[in-house]
């Protein structure tokens, strides 16, 4: 068994781990680095409970070798609230009651965010195909959907 | 004496009958003298069954009090999720 | 009754504020079972039988065994024999003894120091199987000559000369049928079937358990009652519960599949073979589908006789259900029971047998056996609507059950709110919308019982004047927000002062997990009667200081008065006063409560479901969903529609397309969410509440259990909408669109 | 397993061409990965193909044609304004491939080697007659689409052969293309049936068709049937009708666990038709 060594930038960090090659990134953030925030549902890339983005783009990080991500940079939840200020999707996600167990939730967040950066204003629609492939079986998706437009709306008035 | 009723798949315990008789002035009381009176029912009261006094079902409540007037219903046990 | 009506006067109750773990879970930070780790901690994985029934012949890890990393392995052949009745089927399930008997289940385990090697190692364990004929259809199981999976699992209850695979078998009922049925215009009987779903929770099992060779050992693990990993762990190794501990994580769902144990034995045993190391466990999904709880297929009959003008005059089921390899985990009984609650029918009939066959162990999902009886009587109950022409919130109305109504299931109700969901719901402006072509609109009505179940909880107030509240049950959908508003509401303190922590076996007396929808209900209420205590306690304090009978003192917003005139005159002592003395006035101040609650009331809903159904290709589109249900009180109206609207998004997948598919050689088809087809969010609309509230006399707040009928009417709405948009009744279920199309093109 | 990220597509092939055991390409990864994960396919050699230049870019060819890398994700596919106007049959294909998540990640030429029937960018790429270029020991050499899948999980391609690159056709004038698949959700499933069609007019009428059928068979079908039931016509009613049963008639599926037979072979007809009606609509434009 021949671990690589992998050098990345995760949530503005520089990082270093030793990954074994079947490893993939969600194993490398969560028992490599300690983050732990993304989770996995299925491993499959059918539950999207962890979600990260890779060079900007959002992906399952359980389809994503670790060892894919050397030179990468890679932004989790962990890294979602700034000096401790929560983006505007954490606070109504809360505020709407859009979490019960709270597993798929930073799943959500992260999709939701990618979201709404490269649309500020999305339909009701556009937010339910957008988000289809994170899994949620506690809520029904309506209080998520809700949290999504407020979060979006409140960003686009602070714009 | 307090009537129980019991579902009519216990009757064959029973000699027939749906509504039995017992002494009690506890649902413990109540299953103990069932099973006493007809010993056929131990096995299923020991294997869990739920007991409804006057409307409130008192599953694990043996110390619950039980009129003489009480209406009382032995049911399937009831698991949630 | 109008909220407001009932809410008034409350401070707290039926406000929304943010949920106290809201901060931990939306950074990330909230653990879950596979979140937690040890030093020195090794990863276990498990072998699984690949067939659906075959006798093992042989196990042998021996070059497991020499993979470099592995640290131990167990086989039945470590666990200990004798155990009887449901023990023996937790063992039994937890690794299989003589037998395998069913795809996925557990044959042997092993433990590494890495997952990957734990996993190469799994590989390299050789089994030898000797492959027996299966059976996982629930009929086919019932045959006289289909393949015995459990000789001698029939209980007394078993009439002579029935199926080897039937374990149970139950009947009652009321009245004379025949003469009901004589006395009805129309009687019509139909079959249906359902297919078994699973709670598809997002958070597989995952535990930690660390066991030294003196038997004691801890666990960390996500489940909805630690108290049961305790006693169900230390049943099936063996060992004393007393001296095993367990921590609940957070949990990421459960909908009653982490009521028991599946793989969580494991690490314990692990450990104890691998000289105590910590074992760190994490199920697949594939595991998850193949090997833990889903729900029971059922094979339904139903009869029904009703008058023209709607009145309901005799009814009877026969529900076959399967709840996998071992007696007592079909939900048969509660189907029954269930089967007719909603409706006052002086002649009734319940038949129900439980069938063994060639799959996993079911486990309790949410409101577990009133789905499938409701999507059988409900769709009649929708038939003989259509047949008659008559309105369905009508004919609910007119035989709808209320206070003092006998149930169908033997005692006389309480105050109950079905009437009122129907009458909200034919209110509600979703029931006037006008449809277009290939539109339908479905109704159905849903029952579940609510459960109390022994509960321990302890309050301690704390030296700033804040309270501690100490609870056994998960929080699995927001019922620490609950339970502290109802404690800011004894206590009168702001919500923010109160701090409610999922404590582990150690910190209180036993606790039954979340289940029954009772965490609100049992917890709040034991949370009141804990309250109660430190409040007396306060006012004692109070008294002491004025000199004065602790009679004499009462207890309102926050603090201790005098109780009237006659008592004194004193300033009010408050809670942050009595609290900062408490150390020099006799002592920490808490308060604890210990029962088995009744009074936890039923709850009652009704759900109306618009569908567009393509005529080309049986796809279904659900337009709009309204769920009314009856919550008695509503402490956190938020996630009380939380509940409603995930109970119908659960339900909505079991009508449509979720089901457990299993090939002719036995296998489960479809382990991977990919083809166990659950709700994503571009299937559904918004979904529609109303909460009516008809308090419970049986709690102090007028609470009753929310989290679970709102799984059951889906399944009849769902059915009943196809039909008024197709012109197709689909009685088996999932209604998927090949079975839709289908359907409509046998209509003609 | 062991994990290889060579600069060229001749280090790749030369990768492949030594191995002994099992290998597979890494692009996106979303069906390596899954396949890898389960236990299903553990590759001895893993040959990572996103750090040779240009398997990222999309290319517009001199003659209006298009050449996709290989790395390619149907997200960037999806931005790509040029392309999408061009052929938003194909980029809609791949765009229903998976949630967003996997849109950032897997490719076109995955879809296609990863040899399945249902595969949804397979029949919009084929009615495109789009080619691939082939890599391997022997040389290189550009094959249409359609000959690249060889049955379920199976491809033609050689040992140690890679496609490097995809070619799209220019579209020219008066052409649309449209893709169309059912699924029992509404997203996230893999097709039960999948139906692509692109058409060339000229003024009402068809002048050239080309229609792909997916999972009704053990491979995506290029069904000359429904390009001649449409060829020549308005697109009227009777056209339709002809389409429909030409591709009932082309479709020779199984029952699975996504869809009984029957159901297949009628839903194959009704997404002809329907993505016929949306090329004509587009190529009208």
């Amino acid at each position: 068994m021949s671990r690589i060594h992998v050098t990345a930038n995760v949530n503005g960090d520089e990082v270093e781990f030793l990954a074994d090659p079947r490893e993939t990134l969600l194993d490398c953030l969560r028992d490599h680095l300690g983050l732990t925030g993304s989770k996995e549902g299925c491993g499959t890339g059918d539950c999207g409970a962890c979600s990260v983005t890779l060079n900007g783009r959002l992906v399952s990080s359980c389809l994503v070798l670790g060892v894919e991500a050397q030179g990468a940079e890679i932004a989790t939840i962990e890294g979602m609230a700034k000096d401790g200020d929560l983006h505007p999707l954490q606070r109504k996600f809360v505020e709407h009651a859009a979490l019960q167990c709270g597993f798929c939730t930073p799943g959500f967040l992260v999709a939701a965010k990618a979201l709404l950066e490269r649309n500020p204003d999305p339909t009701e629609t556009e937010i339910r195909f957008w988000l289809a492939g994170n899994l949620c079986r506690c809520t029904g998706y309506d209080k998520i959907i809700r949290a999504v437009q407020d979060a979006a709306a409140e960003m686009r008035g602070a714009a | 004496m307090v009537e129980v009723n019991l579902w009519s798949g216990l009757r064959k315990f029973t000699d027939g009958a749906e509504v039995v008789e017992v002494e009690a002035k506890t649902v413990g009381q109540v299953l103990d003298a069932l099973i006493e009176a007809h010993p056929g029912l131990g096995p299923v009261i020991e294997a869990g069954v739920s007991v409804a006094v006057d409307g409130e079902v008192v599953t694990g409540g043996r110390q619950m009090p039980v009129a003489p007037d009480s209406e009382v219903f032995l049911m399937q046990q009831i698991k949630g999720g | 009754m109008a909220k407001d009506e009932i809410t008034k006067g409350y401070t707290w109750i039926g406000t929304t504020p943010d949920r106290p773990d809201g901060l931990d879970k939306v950074t990330g930070r909230a653990r879950y079972g596979a979140d937690f780790s040890l030093p020195n901690m090794l990863h276990g994985a498990v072998v699984r039988s690949p067939h659906a029934h075959a006798r093992i012949v042989k196990i042998d890890a021996t070059k497991a065994l020499a993979l470099t990393g592995v640290k131990a392995v167990v086989t039945r052949a470590d666990l200990p024999t004798g155990l009887t009745g449901e023990d023996l089927y937790l063992q039994e399930n937890t690794l299989a003894g003589e037998k395998a008997l069913y795809d996925g289940h557990a044959v042997a385990a092993v433990a590494a120091t890495t997952a990957l090697i734990a996993q190469d190692a799994a590989k390299l364990i050789e089994v030898e199987y000797e492959v027996l004929p299966h059976v996982t259809d629930v009929d086919e199981a019932m045959k006289p000559d289909a393949p015995v999976i459990l000789p001698g699992c029939a209980d007394h209850s078993v009439p002579e000369g029935s199926a080897p695979n039937v374990a149970r078998y139950i009947d009652f009922g009321r009245g004379d049928l025949d003469a009901g049925f004589a006395e009805a215009d129309v009687v019509r009987s139909a079959h249906y079937t359902t297919e078994a779903t699973h709670q598809g929770y997002i958070e597989p099992h995952a535990a930690v358990g660390q066991m030294g060779a003196d038997g004691k050992g801890e666990m960390w693990v996500c489940t909805q009652g630690q108290w049961y990993i305790r006693k169900m762990c230390s049943a099936v190794l063996g060992t004393d519960p007393a001296q095993l501990r367990v921590t609940p994580s957070e949990i990421g769902g459960g909908f009653g599949g982490k009521t028991t144990i599946f793989m969580e034995p494991l690490p314990l045993a692990l450990s104890k073979k691998a000289g105590g190391r910590p074992v760190k466990m994490v199920m697949t999904r594939a595991e998850v589908l193949r090997a833990t709880g889903p729900t029971a297929s059922a094979s339904m009959d139903v009869k029904m006789g009703m008058k023209k003008d709607g009145t309901i005059t005799a009814a009877r089921v026969d529900f076959r259900m399967q709840g996998g390899p071992f007696p007592g985990a079909s939900p048969v009984g509660e189907a029954l029971s269930c089967a007719f609650a909603c409706y006052d029918i002086p002649n009734l009939g319940h038949h129900g047998w439980e069938v063994l066959a060639n799959r996993p162990k079911c486990a309790a999902y949410r409101a577990p056996g009133s789905p499938m009886a409701a999507y059988a009587v409900e769709s009649m109950v929708d038939e003989l609507c259509r047949e008659l022409g008559l309105d369905p919130i009508e004919v609910r109305l007119k035989n709808g059950v209320k206070e003092g109504t006998r149930a169908s299931f033997g005692p006389k109700y309480k105050r109950i709110g079905l009437v009122e969901t129907l009458e909200a719901a034919k209110a509600h402006p979703n029931y006037a919308v006008e449809l277009g072509p290939n539109q339908g609109r479905g109704v159905a009505s849903g029952f579940w019982f609510n459960h109390g179940g022994e509960t321990s909880v302890s309050m301690a107030i704390t030296e700033d004047g804040t309270a501690q509240v100490s609870v056994g049950t998960p929080d699995i959908g927001g019922s620490r927000a609950s339970i502290a508003l109802m404690a800011a509401e004894t206590l009168g303190i702001p919500y923010e002062n109160v701090r409610v922590n999922i404590v582990e076996t150690g910190a209180l007396g036993v606790n039954e997990p979340t289940h029954g929808s009772r965490a609100t209900f049992a917890s709040g209420k034991a949370m009141w009667e804990a309250a109660q205590g430190a409040i007396k306690e306060m006012c004692k304090r109070a008294a002491q200081k004025w000199d004065i009978d602790p009679e004499a003192v009462t207890w309102k917003d926050g603090a201790a008065h005098p109780a009237g005139e006659n008592a004194g005159k004193f300033e009010p002592m408050t809670i942050k006063e009595i609290a900062a003395e408490m150390g020099k006035t006799g002592g920490p101040i808490s308060g604890h409560h210990e029962s088995t609650p009744s009074g936890a009331g039923p709850s009652f809903g009704t759900h109306v479901v618009d569908v567009e159904v393509d005529p080309e290709t049986g796809h279904t589109k659900v337009l709009r969903y309204l769920v009314v249900q009856d919550a008695g009180t509503a402490i956190h109206p938020a996630y009380v529609e939380g509940q409603y609207q995930g109970g119908a998004a659960q339900g909505i997948g079991w009508a449509l397309n979720e089901a457990y598919i299993y090939g002719q050689d036995g296998r489960l088809q479809n382990p991977i969410f990919l083809d166990y087809r659950m709700p994503v969010a571009s299937d559904l609309p918004m979904i529609d509440t109303v909460i009516v509230e008809v308090p419970n006399p049986g709690h102090p707040f007028g609470v009753r259990g929310v989290g679970e009928t709102g799984i059951t009417p889906p399944l009849p709405a769902l059915a009943n909408a196809i039909h008024a948009a197709t012109g197709a009744r689909l009685r088996k279920l999932p209604m998927n669109p090949p079975a839709v199309l289908a359907a409509i093109r046998a209509k003609g | 397993m062991r994990y290889h990220a060579p600069a060229t597509f001749e280090e790749a092939v030369s990768i492949a061409a030594g191995a002994s055991g099992v290998t597979r390409f890494l692009a996106g990864g979303t069906d390596v990965l899954v396949q890898l994960r389960s236990g299903l396919v553990t590759p001895d050699d893993l040959i990572d193909l996103k750090k040779i230049p240009g398997t990222g870019d999309i290319t517009r060819l001199e003659d209006g044609g298009w050449r996709i890398g290989v790395a390619v994700s149907g997200a960037e596919l999806g931005a790509h304004q040029a392309l999408v106007a061009d052929w938003p049959g194909v980029v809609e294909g791949m765009e229903l491939v998976g949630s967003t998540q996997v849109q950032g990640r897997a490719t076109l030429t995955g879809n296609l080697c990863n040899g399945s029937p249902a595969a949804d960018s397979v029949p919009g790429l084929v009615a495109a007659g789009a080619n691939v270029t082939v890599q391997g020991p022997k040389g290189t050499r550009d094959i249409a689409v359609e000959a690249i899948p060889a049955g379920p999980g199976k491809t033609t391609l050689a040992p140690g052969e890679i496609i490097t690159a995809i070619t799209l056709p220019p579209r020219g004038k008066h052409a649309g293309d449209a893709y169309l698949r059912f699924i029992p959700r509404t997203e996230m499933d893999i097709a039960v049936v999948g139906c692509a069609v692109s058409l060339v007019r000229d003024g009402d009428r068809v002048v050239s068709a080309r229609v792909a059928l997916g999972a009704v068979a053990p491979t995506v079908l290029l069904v000359d049937a429904c390009a001649k039931a449409i060829e020549g016509t308005t697109l009227d009613e009777a056209a339709l009708a002809a389409l429909t049963r030409a591709a009932e008639a082309a479709a020779k599926p199984i029952s699975d666990k996504r869809g009984t037979k029957e159901f297949r072979i009628e839903v194959a007809g009704v997404l002809a038709r329907r993505a016929a009606v949306i090329a004509y609509e587009r190529a009208g434009k």
